[in-house]
């Protein structure tokens, strides 16, 4: 059984019987209304204030109706929990504010790409504040708390692109903390999966998923939460150093400035969140060589 | 003219339930703490082992004998003995200062081996330690600004004693604040073995 | 409305009694949790610390001679304080 | 009082011959105190909307559209806060309560006049102090309403204040429940006994002893917050320790008995005007009484709903779900009985009335979602979202927020001796139920198709069903603009108020209006029940 078809008939039997309830009150209601409208019914024609009978029924039968949305919302909730033996394993880690998913061979990737077919277990890792890990599409969501081991699990049945959300507010980047599963037919998932990052262009971006950095940085030009890395390189910013007020090319020493210690040079107009980075210095050359190739 | 007769009975219901939320607040406290216990027992005993019995033992027995002489004085003013009910009440005064003395004392060593919340020693050491020392540091200090509440509140009323505002018909308000007193107290009756004594 | 309650002085013996046992509870929570009880003397130490507060309340905080009311609603307070880390435990116990 | 501008037409307005601004925030008149809640929470309320309303405008399409991703989640987080702590808690309880309660008893005062005034400034000094930390410090808070740790301890804004604001306010809504539940034990008339209080009243004691038990622990965790941020405490920091998801059960410990101390004074409102309209005694006294007790002692043990996804244990959930559907069981009841109250009635649709029929439906739909959030499962995909955003709109704004206009348009008349024009008060009341169904019942539909919540920015898919709740929010402005105005207009220049117009039978409708200061010349003595109409002087 997929998550989804463990959710959707509680869905179906809740709003079916909310549904009822609220037609029935409300027609009841509206009846009265009419029916003894005090243009129709100048005096009430019956002054009666209780009846233990009716009042039983109304306190039993809710009670039984209640108990049974509970016990069919439990059980379903459970399906979602038992994780099937033959699931795949992959971590996802957020950070503040991009998702970087990491396989068991080691790959990275900043998508969720799946086989269809197979059931897969996310176990949630967080490097900072608290994040919601959902895929409406499976109906499946479970909030990412540093310091805590959480997980869910999920099968694609068929193959596609589904969104992947950051549910728990977690900052400024908070909506933008989107990505996509895609769900992959098994054999093309095998081949992607042991594909290896290439050098050159591709491993440059590979370090920038891995390090979160496109979480607030794009590389089509639309400003995220920090600046866009196209054209950045040879380009004038403005920034503040302090109180200081100064224009400065973007050249080497200041990329390296920049992600190093980018409290330092705040650019004009964007808030000072960027975390420090601790890059080691082969990482640092290749993301630079890599920025400076964005044209 | 019901509100202008006083309604002592309502005075005492109103701070009844002014110390539920009292209780309610150190409640919150404890919480946190048995919690934690339960997830670092080993640390929570390497940690109460630090702290000093014999601070702890004293500042209980000051702080019931305080509740006895606080006690005392309604007894006292509902008899009619004024210099009694003031004498009583500058000894609960003093015992409020002593206690607090001593928790003085008992602090500053503490920060003196450099244990105090967010300290190097202490953001160092295994995680458990900081969030027992975090939490006595809490829940003492909490403790300790009712002390002096309790304490600014009993010279009000030796105060109105004096000037006679309080007597042997209408003592409302010793027995308010008595009771405010109490229940500082109370909160020390339990701050006391579970910090210093089960861990 | 309720009708007046009689007044009520405790006597300076009594406090003193009560005092007293304060004291000597307290000397026995040290003994007990010198000595190696494991787990119990938590429990111990707890039971030790309610009978104390049992004594003040009842005793220094007049709770003895007043109404019924008020000890209805000491009930509620402790009830509703110890649904609040009950509820807390369903969780943290069995995460 | 021939001069048609005075204010009022006497009574306590006039007769202890002091007016000015000291006779105001000095006075230790429950009327008078009243009042003043009343004006700065309307006040509030109306700074919370136009919040809701820019929340609105950015959502209208996607992509960056009037503010920054970074004033949007303090246009959020204040809103909720504005709402929450500075209209919606002190609301009715502290506005129309302290204008009612003692007179529905049959008191002259409340039990503690002076704590009743420290009250009010407590509420006056938070919410300055709220209102400051938005323009001091770090700016705006942006943590959302519930301030959540980690991401509470580390960001830049201006917390640290706007928590300490709330902790202050959360002591005025302390004292004001200690006040009333002293207040209905020792206050009543000779004659009123337990099963003669009025519903209104009997719903405030069972709020007041959540105000009482629960505030507390928001107290200290609030506290916590702040001595995290400032001392480092680490108590939340999971790198040293700590554990984040005890921050969120503290916090919902308080903040879910907490919508019980929203709804439950709107649910007494309408527990009085129903019958009042129908001329008929309520169905069901008992029961209703009764219920708001059961309200208040199980909703204090149902707080984990809120964190079903938050890595919480299994069996947690299953308590936390099990409780959650048994608190709907009373609220069931009150719903049941109060459409039987209208059962062979004499109905009159005047705006009061109006307000209050459409509470039933509106807060019937708010509850039923709640049964949707309620359930372990279902909860998973709509945690989070829009909606539960929904939900809680429908709860709160439809279900208390309507409750405070039945009782504005109710009971306001009485206190002022004018009265506002009835068909505006209709037309309002018809552009705000429809506007607000049109965008709070949209919003459900996004949740439903995930749209989560606190976004500032939204995928394409979701942005026809945001256009029409924009284009519904601004209906529901218009509803609101109108009935705002009329009651305004109505109470300093309408038409005069006298008597018992509306034909009840509770205690504050047997005295002058407006009210002298001392409520009545000699004690009352009380010889019925608060719901029968025969013999109650009604015309
Ligand atoms: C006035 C405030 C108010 C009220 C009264 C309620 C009432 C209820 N609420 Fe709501 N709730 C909120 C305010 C309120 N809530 C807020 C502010 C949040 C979000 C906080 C945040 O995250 O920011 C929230 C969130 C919230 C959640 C968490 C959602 C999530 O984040 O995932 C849940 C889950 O169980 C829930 C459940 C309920 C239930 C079961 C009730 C019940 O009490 C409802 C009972 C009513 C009825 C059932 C309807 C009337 C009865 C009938 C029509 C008769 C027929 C009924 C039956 C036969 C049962 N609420
Ligand atoms: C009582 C509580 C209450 C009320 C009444 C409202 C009212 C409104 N809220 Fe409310 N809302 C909350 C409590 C409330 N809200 C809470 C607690 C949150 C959660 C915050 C968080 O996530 O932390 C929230 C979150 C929230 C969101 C979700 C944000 C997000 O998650 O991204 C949205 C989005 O549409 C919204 C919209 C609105 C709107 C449009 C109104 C409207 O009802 C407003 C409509 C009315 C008007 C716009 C009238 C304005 C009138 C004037 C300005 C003129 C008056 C003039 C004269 C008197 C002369 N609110
Ligand atoms: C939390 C969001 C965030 C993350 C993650 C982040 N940045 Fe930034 N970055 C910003 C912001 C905001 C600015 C602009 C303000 C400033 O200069 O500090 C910025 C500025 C920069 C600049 C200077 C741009 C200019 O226009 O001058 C560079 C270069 C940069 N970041 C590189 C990186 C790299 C490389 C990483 C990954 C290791 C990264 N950033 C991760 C938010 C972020
Ligand atoms: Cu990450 Cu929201
Ligand atoms: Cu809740």
């Amino acid at each position: 059984m997929t998550t989804t078809q463990a959710v959707d008939p509680v869905f179906t039997f809740l709003f079916g019987a909310c549904l009822v309830l609220l037609v029935g009150i409300t027609a009841t209601m509206v009846f009265f209304v009419v029916r003894y409208r005090r243009s129709k019914n100048p005096e009430p024609t019956s002054q009666v204030s209780g009846s233990p009978l009716l009042e039983v029924i109304w306190t039993v039968l809710p009670t039984l109706l209640v108990m049974g949305m509970f016990y069919y919302g439990w059980t379903s909730y459970l399906s979602l929990r038992t994780v099937p033996k033959n699931a795949m394993q992959v971590k996802a880690e957020a950070r503040m504010w991009s998702w970087n998913f990491i396989y068991d061979n080691g790959k990275q990737s900043g998508k969720l790409i799946v086989p269809v077919g197979r059931p897969v277990q996310v176990n949630l890792e967080s490097k900072d504040v608290v994040h919601g890990f959902y895929v409406p599409a499976f109906k499946i969501k479970r909030d990412v708390v540093p310091g805590m081991k959480n997980h869910v699990w999920f099968v694609a049945t068929s193959p596609g692109t589904y969104d992947l959300f950051c549910s728990q507010y977690c900052g400024t980047g908070h909506s933008a903390m989107i990505t996509t599963v895609e769900a992959l037919p098994p054999a093309q998932f095998a081949a992607w999966l042991q594909q290896q990052a290439a050098g050159g262009a591709a491993q440059g971006q590979a370090l920038l998923e891995k390090y979160g950095c496109l979480g607030c940085h794009s590389l089509d030009g639309t400003a995220k939460v920090g600046p866009t890395f196209k054209g950045l390189y040879g380009s004038q910013v403005k920034v503040h150093r302090g109180d200081k007020e100064e224009t400065v090319t973007v050249d080497e020493g200041y990329l390296r400035e920049s992600i190093l210690n980018p409290a330092a040079a705040v650019v004009d107009d964007f808030p000072a969140v960027m975390p420090q980075s601790a890059m080691p210095e082969a990482d640092l050359k290749a993301v630079i060589e890599y920025l400076k190739g964005l044209k | 003219m019901s509100h202008q007769e006083k309604d002592s009975f309502g005075a005492k219901l109103g701070m009844w339930l002014f110390l539920f939320t009292e209780m309610l607040l150190f409640g919150g406290v404890f919480i946190l703490y048995s919690v934690y216990l339960n997830r670092y027992p080993k640390e929570f005993g390497l940690g109460g082992h630090q702290l000093d019995l014999v601070f702890g033992a004293t500042n209980t027995v000051v702080l019931l004998t305080s509740s006895l002489f606080a006690a005392m004085s309604v007894t006292a003013i509902k008899r009619g003995a004024k210099r009694l009910t003031l004498g009583l009440l500058s000894v609960t005064i003093g015992c409020a200062l002593v206690f607090l003395c001593i928790k003085y004392l008992e602090w500053s060593a503490k920060f003196h081996h450099g244990i105090y919340p967010n300290s190097p020693k202490l953001i160092a050491g295994p995680p458990g330690e900081s969030i027992f020392f975090s939490l006595y540091y809490l829940t003492t200090g909490l403790h300790g600004i009712h002390v002096v509440i309790g304490g600014i509140l009993m010279t009000w009323t030796a105060v109105m004693v004096q000037k006679g505002i309080l007597n042997s018909t209408d003592n409302v308000t010793l027995e308010n604040v008595t009771l405010y007193w109490h229940l500082v107290d109370l909160v020390w009756i339990f701050i006391f073995p579970l910090y210093y004594l089960i861990l | 409305m309720d009708t007046e309650h009689s007044e009520h002085i405790l006597s300076y013996g009594k406090l003193m009694a009560v005092w007293v046992a304060l004291l000597v509870l307290t000397a026995a929570t040290i003994m007990v949790t010198r000595v190696e009880l494991g787990v119990w003397k938590v429990w111990a130490a707890l039971a030790i610390a309610s009978i104390k507060s049992g004594l003040v309340i009842a005793f220094f905080m007049h709770m003895k001679y007043e109404p019924r009311l008020f000890r209805i609603i000491l009930f509620v307070a402790l009830f509703t304080l110890a649904g609040f880390i009950g509820g807390t435990f369903f969780d943290v116990l069995y995460r | 009082m021939s001069q048609d501008t005075a204010i009022g037409q006497g009574g306590f307005w006039r007769d202890t011959g002091r007016t000015g601004i000291g006779s105001w925030i000095f006075s230790t008149d429950h009327k008078r105190i009243g009042l003043m809640y009343l004006y700065c929470v309307l006040g509030f309320f109306l700074v919370g909307v136009s919040l809701g309303l820019l929340i609105r405008l950015e959502l209208i399409a996607p992509g960056p559209t009037i503010v920054t991703a970074q004033t949007y989640n303090a246009l959020f987080t204040v809103h909720g806060v504005v709402m929450i702590f500075l209209f919606i808690i002190p609301g009715i309880p502290a506005s129309f309560g302290n204008l009612v309660l003692p007179i529905q008893l049959g008191a002259r005062d409340v039990a503690f006049p002076r704590v009743n005034l420290l009250s009010w400034w407590l509420y006056a000094i938070g919410a300055v102090i709220v209102l400051v930390s938005l323009f001091t410090g770090g700016g705006a808070p942006d943590t959302g309403w519930t301030f959540y740790v980690p991401f509470s301890a580390r960001t830049t804004t201006n917390v640290s204040l706007a928590v300490f604001g709330v902790f202050v306010l959360g002591f005025s809504s302390i004292l004001t429940g200690i006040n009333f539940i002293t207040t209905i034990h020792r206050m009543r008339a000779p004659g009123m006994t337990w099963t003669r209080i009025p519903l209104f009243a009997w719903s405030l004691y069972a709020t007041a002893w959540v105000q009482v038990l629960a505030t507390p622990i928001i107290a200290i965790t609030l506290l916590l917050v702040i001595t995290e941020r400032i001392l480092g405490l680490g108590l939340f920091d999971p790198t040293r320790g700590g554990d984040p998801v005890m921050y969120q059960h503290m916090f919902w410990i308080y903040s879910h008995p907490a919508v019980y101390i929203m709804i439950l004074p709107g649910m007494g409102v309408i527990s009085d005007i129903i019958p009042v309209f129908s001329r008929k005694p309520i169905f069901g006294y008992k029961m209703i009484a009764f219920s708001s007790l059961a309200i208040a002692a199980a909703g204090s043990a149902v707080w984990g709903h809120h964190m079903y996804t938050s890595g919480m244990s299994d069996l947690g959930i299953l308590v936390f779900s099990f409780l959650t559907f048994i608190v709907a069981i009373p609220s069931a009841i009150k719903v049941f009985n109060w459409v039987s109250t209208m059962y062979k009635g004499s109905i009159s649709l005047e705006a009061p009335m109006l307000f209050a029929l459409s509470f039933i439906l509106l807060f019937s739909i708010g509850g039923l979602s709640g049964l949707i959030l309620g359930a372990a499962a279902t909860d998973i995909h709509v945690h989070d979202t829009h909606f539960v955003v929904g939900h809680f709109h429908y709860v709160m704004f439809g279900g208390t927020g309507f409750a405070f206009f039945a009782a504005a348009h109710y009971w306001l008349p009485k206190y002022y001796g004018r009265r506002y024009k009835e068909k505006p008060a209709i037309v309002g009341w018809i552009l705000m139920f429809v506007g607000f169904n049109v965008m709070y019942f949209t919003m459900q539909v996004l949740g439903m198709e995930g749209m989560p919540r606190r976004y500032y920015d939204y995928l394409p898919e979701f942005a026809r069903l945001n256009l029409v709740a924009t284009v519904g929010s601004w209906i529901l402005v218009a509803g609101i603009i109108i009935v705002v105005w009329n009651l305004w207009r109505g109470l300093f220049r309408g038409e005069p108020f006298t008597g018992n117009p509306w034909g009840g039978a509770t205690l504050e409708w047997s005295i002058a209006t407006p009210p002298p200061t001392e409520n009545f010349d000699e004690d009352p003595v009380v010889t019925h029940g608060p719901y029968e109409f025969k013999g109650a002087g009604v015309p």
